[in-house]
């Protein structure tokens, strides 16, 4: 059957080939042809992308009313399916209201420049063997570039506004976001040490080969890539530039009906990028052990995708915040030095295993099971070094008593 | 259970160490002189016997003739209250000394009795409109605050249709 | 050489999420440092004090669950104590019963409240609030089935309370009371230790017992700061002296020790509700009043004019934010001559300032929902 | 640059990036001025992809992008009392006249030159030429950066300590 079914237009296992059957059926000029190609397949994701995000924003908002004990949106459409279908027509009808002091020429453009970054991101994403806009060499250090942008787009949109607490939260922002792309640029050098390659596919192709993910190889870079991310698109325990109880609502504060949208949307396209970005380099991306032969790798990477997606709207449910200077200390002072000794370990094993040749039935789990080790052993030595095990992060109940006029106060643990 | 100490009981207390600061004492209360009141108050927080130590509350009073302010305290290690008050005869500008040397928390209650008393405490660092917005004429709790047509003053003198009492002030046939 | 930032003034409020309605604090920062901090308040000023002088005093009662409006029943309590001592009333045992029944069942409703919001504050995304609404919602059931109302219950008076409560309304209570404990001990696991929260909240708008009683704040706030002080032990009022229970008292002064302080209430509330309802009497549950007067066609008996001896009296109680008192002055008229509320909320923000320069705006956020103050009493 | 495409492709990266280049210098209002340049960077990124330079290219958006042009903006809204208009200055005139002094020069180098092409195709993975360069024939000019920057941080740490911080550490 896998024979049979091996690039026929019917062969749903890589959409790209019914596609390329198609084009290279009318036999147009090379230039055409490119631009054809490249136009099905950007409006190909545009349209996933879109459905993705109406289909979480549902899901999120009902998956969070089951943990808080609530229904969630019921009322529009059979289980609330249409909430969101509902909310979109909403915002794209409320008035675009600018307001007086803001700088209107950057009010408007803050909107579509943070938009670019978290789309562009899905050119590079390899949804299945073949399906892949741009297959760049430097895939890696593309997605961390394109997401890059999202850093001015923010600082743009919370100065436009005019608002004080839009301006606060940009300020943090940029602080966060600069400081956490350099754990996520080193989480990202390690894996790319070992790969090779900064070939997206690649890293699909060599996990495949070695039939293993990289998840099992190297877990701290996995939760540094994570604990990164969530800084860059706003999850909980990490939404400070939103900080609803704070800031109200962030640097979008003064953004309403399509523009509020926008960021809206934004907040999600760029959540699935960074899921897309974890399920290739560390769950196999595609591939499933042999299965994607049977089950199209692209269902497999969705599957992927969304499972990562969804540890983010757990913790977002689950998680109060981190206050701004408790997260910058976390990211200078707790992972970038275990970026730092991490990237040194990988590329130390690179070195042993290139020199001893050693047979990747062996290698492999080897390196796999000292990585972590090394992991656990550096996160909690260094957090104890950091004083963290020193009681001050436990609670503790209050002191009872029955007697009036007492005065119980030690103040040996304030300050 | 917490002893309620008289005025009479307290007036005589501080009698003892303030002679001629006491101006009235009731079994409610004791009157203190406005010029010896924050010394009557610091003593009644840091004598030991006393103990004082916990403003509970501090409102001003509009009694027509005078302004009054009643403080409030309490003891914890005594488990004592009783309350002092202090008087203003002035109609136009009352003016007592302030609490808030003795009591920081007597701050934001005297900007209370402030704005809607009008009396004016002298020493407190910040006495500024609270609840009303600066430059809210008059001071509403005062009992001439709205003066009614007629004469009359607001508040209800009877209950309307209570018998036995004629119908007067702002009760409607 | 250093280099500062410029001055940068931003308005919490007064329309803000964390503010708990309409109270505005003006900080001023440098940076994310708060340097100064000043309170607007009065946005939600009903000049209840003006209004209560032109009322009789059963009139009045309302007033009292409209200034904290997530604890009406003790504000109903405060208030009919501070008139009955003005008038001298012995209040039937069943109706002091009653009070207290209801006054630890608003506690645990109200800090329930509280202690979400903190959680939120601390910036959790609206998942304790939730998880604590269930709890409230079965108390306010409760309320419902005792007075017919959930939020503004109008249900004491002056001599007893409205209505006695109807016959299903034990075993609802008994049914309430085995839940509890269940979800008080989920309510510790998830937050108590939750080090986010920890993180957050200790060492933050720490106060010294010194402070604490010079600033004059009452309730979890002064039991935060390590003194030990509850007005139901120290001057027992309604059924209190025949209930055990104890205080819980905090030792670092810090918002997270007002926090525990508040879930360590929840339990210590269950245990004189246990205690109470086996102990409740029968009997009237309000007293006759000299003047009273059946209502036509309505159920209170409570009459419709007192008129109380020229005098003052001051009610204080421990509501859930602290010393509740009503200070009220009789010229032997229907009503009050002077009508003052000495809410906690309000007084508990004094040290506001204090506690908030030199933290950052998080913090500040974080100290406001430690005081958890009720913008209702607030401005009154 | 036989290929029709990529000449359009160059003439209109060029025209993005002299244009808002020049705005740069003309905008009146900094954070506008920051937000050209954002646009310059990213023309310029274009233009190293025209050359084939894709790891360059890459790099230029990560680095220009995303890191100088947040430190100026930094550097603007930080900056105390600074107005967010550009003044009009005493030395436009001068100014003006040596701008268009070094642009003669440079157009006149650029026609004058005799530019040599190379014959060889592109890099098919230009990261591992370039890493293999750096740490191998230019390792210490690139050693020699990376001390400067480190400096760099220190003396931005230094200048921004508080006064008191002195005390603190010791």
């Amino acid at each position: 059957m896998v024979i049979l079914l091996k690039g026929e237009w019917y062969d749903l296992r890589d959409l790209a080939n019914p596609v390329r059957e198609l084009i290279d059926g009318i036999g147009l000029p090379d230039a055409v042809d490119y631009v054809l190609w490249s136009l099905i397949a950007s409006v190909a994701i545009l349209t996933w992308l879109v459905v993705s995000v109406i289909a979480f924003i549902w899901i999120e908002r009902r998956v969070v009313a089951l943990m808080q004990n609530r229904k969630g949106p019921n009322r529009v459409g059979p289980a609330g399916l249409l909430q969101p279908i509902a909310d979109a027509i909403k915002l794209l009808l409320k008035e675009a209201i600018t307001t007086r002091d803001a700088d209107r020429m950057l009010f408007w453009l803050a909107p579509i420049i943070v938009f670019i970054p978290t789309i562009v991101v899905f050119a590079v994403v390899p949804f299945g063997e073949s399906m892949v806009l741009a297959n760049l060499n430097v895939g890696v250090l593309f997605l961390i570039a394109v997401a890059g942008i999202m850093t001015p787009a923010v600082f743009i949109a919370g100065w436009s506004s005019n608002n004080k607490y839009a301006l606060l939260a940009a300020m943090r922002t940029i602080a966060m976001l600069i400081s956490y792309e350099i754990v996520q640029v080193l989480a990202l050098l390690s894996v790319v040490i070992f790969i090779g390659s900064m070939n997206l596919q690649t890293f699909v192709s060599w996990q495949d080969e070695y039939n293993t993910w990289l998840i099992f190889i190297m877990p701290l870079p996995l939760v540094a890539y994570l604990i990164a991310g969530a800084v860059e698109i706003n999850r909980s325990p990490m939404d400070i530039s939103e900080a609803e109880s704070e800031l109200a609502a962030g640097y979008h504060t003064e953004y309403g009906g399509i523009k509020f949208g926008f960021f809206y949307q934004a907040e999600y396209m760029a959540g699935f990028a960074i899921a897309a970005a974890v399920t290739t380099l560390f769950l196999g991306g595609w591939t499933l052990w042999g299965l994607e032969e049977w089950i199209p790798g692209w269902i497999i990477f969705l599957g992927k995708l969304y499972a990562v997606f969804f540890l983010y709207i757990w913790s977002r449910g689950t998680l109060p915040r981190l206050r701004i200077d408790q997260l910058m200390s976390f990211a200078w002072k707790f992972m970038l030095p275990l970026m730092l000794v991490n990237v040194l370990v990988i590329g130390a094993e690179v070195f042993i295993w290139e020199e001893t040749g050693a047979s990747r039935n062996i290698a492999l789990p080897a390196i796999g099971a000292v990585n972590t080790t090394l992991a656990v052993i550096l996160v909690v030595g260094w957090g104890r070094f950091l004083g963290h095990g020193s009681g001050r992060q436990r609670g503790y109940r209050a002191t009872l008593t029955r007697e009036i006029g007492k005065i119980y106060y030690t103040g040996a643990e304030a300050s | 259970m917490t002893t309620y100490v008289s005025g009479i009981q307290i007036a005589h207390l501080i009698d003892g160490q303030f002679p001629d600061a006491v101006a009235d004492a009731q079994p409610e209360f004791a009157v203190v002189k406005s010029e010896s009141l924050v010394e009557v108050l610091a003593w009644l927080r840091d004598d030991p016997d006393q103990a004082y130590e916990f403003l509970s509350s501090l409102t001003g009073v509009d009694r027509i003739d005078w302004f009054e302010v009643a403080y409030h305290i309490e003891s914890f290690q005594h488990n004592r209250a009783s309350t002092i008050k202090v008087r203003s005869s002035d109609r136009e500008n009352p003016s007592v000394p302030s609490a808030v040397p003795v009591w920081p928390g007597a701050q934001l209650q005297e900007r209370e009795a402030y704005d809607l008393l009008g009396i004016n405490f002298e020493g407190n660092p910040d006495l500024r409109r609270i609840f009303l917005w600066d430059g809210f004429a008059g001071f509403p709790l005062r009992k001439d605050y709205l003066n009614l047509p007629g004469g009359q003053m607001p508040g209800l003198e009877r209950f309307p249709g209570e018998p036995g009492v004629e119908l007067s002030g702002r009760g409607t046939e | 050489m250093t280099i500062k930032s410029e001055p940068f003034v931003v308005n919490v409020g007064p329309q803000h999420p964390s503010t708990h309605g309409v109270f505005r604090l003006r900080l001023t920062l440098d940076g994310e440092k708060i340097i100064d901090a000043d309170m607007v308040m009065g946005y939600l000023h009903r000049s209840m004090e003006k209004l209560a002088e032109e009322r009789t005093y059963t009139q009045n009662i309302p007033f009292t669950d409209r200034t904290d409006y997530l604890a009406a029943m003790t504000g109903n309590l405060a208030y009919v104590m501070a008139v009955e001592k003005l008038m001298k009333i012995e209040v039937p045992e069943r109706a002091q019963f009653l009070r207290t029944i209801m006054a630890e069942l608003q506690r645990i409703a109200s800090h329930s409240m509280a202690i979400g919001i903190f959680a939120n504050d601390c910036g959790a995304w609206q998942t304790p609030v939730m998880h604590m609404f269930r709890d409230r919602e079965k108390i306010l059931d409760l309320f419902e089935m005792a007075c017919g109302a959930r939020l503004t219950l109008n249900y004491m008076r002056i001599g007893g309370v409205s209505r006695d409560i109807p016959d299903e309304w034990m075993p609802q209570a008994y049914k309430l009371l085995k839940e509890l404990p269940k979800r008080f001990a989920e309510y510790e696991d998830l937050l108590l230790s939750n080090e986010i929260i920890v993180a957050r909240s200790r060492g933050v708008g720490v106060l010294t017992p010194e402070q604490a009683i010079a600033h004059s704040v009452s309730g979890p706030m002064l039991r935060g700061s390590g003194v030990a002080w509850d007005v139901r032990k120290a001057d027992p009022y309604a059924a209190y002296d025949k209930l055990d229970f104890e205080i819980a008292v905090g030792t670092n002064g810090d918002a997270y020790d007002r926090f525990v302080i508040r879930l360590a209430e929840l339990r210590q509330s269950l245990h004189i509700l246990e205690q109470a309802l086996d102990m409740m009497p029968g009997g009237p549950v309000h007293e006759r009043l000299g003047t009273a007067t059946v209502q036509p066609g309505g159920q209170s008996i409570a009459p419709l004019a007192l008129r109380p001896p020229v005098g003052e009296a001051y009610g204080r109680i421990e509501s859930p934010r602290g010393e509740l008192g009503y200070y009220i002055v009789s010229d032997g008229g229907p009503s009050p001559f002077r009508f003052h509320i000495r809410s906690p909320s309000f007084i508990n923000l004094t040290p506001i300032k204090q506690m908030a320069i030199g933290t950052t705006v998080a913090d500040a956020i974080v100290i406001l929902g430690s005081v958890d103050i009720v913008v209702g009493e607030v401005d009154r | 640059m036989e290929d029709t495409g990529t000449i359009v492709a160059f003439w209109i990266l060029a025209l993005i990036t002299v244009g808002a280049a020049f705005g740069v210098a003309a905008v009146r209002n900094q954070i506008h001025s920051v937000v050209l340049l954002i646009v310059t960077f990213a023309g310029v990124a274009g233009l190293y992809i025209t050359l084939s330079a894709d790891f360059i290219a890459v790099v230029q958006i990560l680095i220009y992008i995303g890191a100088i042009a947040i430190l100026i903006i930094f550097a603007i809204v930080l900056t105390p009392r600074a107005g967010r208009l550009n003044q009009e200055g005493f030395m436009l005139l001068p100014a003006l006249g040596l701008a268009a002094l070094v642009a003669g020069t440079m157009i006149f180098v650029a026609f004058d030159t005799s530019w040599a092409i190379s014959e060889r195709d592109g890099f098919e993975e230009t990261a591992t030429a370039i890493g293999d360069l750096l740490l191998d024939k230019y390792a210490l000019p690139f050693e020699i950066a990376s001390v400067l920057l480190l400096s760099a941080i220190l003396g931005a740490i230094l200048l921004v300590r508080p006064e008191g911080a002195e005390e603190e550490i010791e």
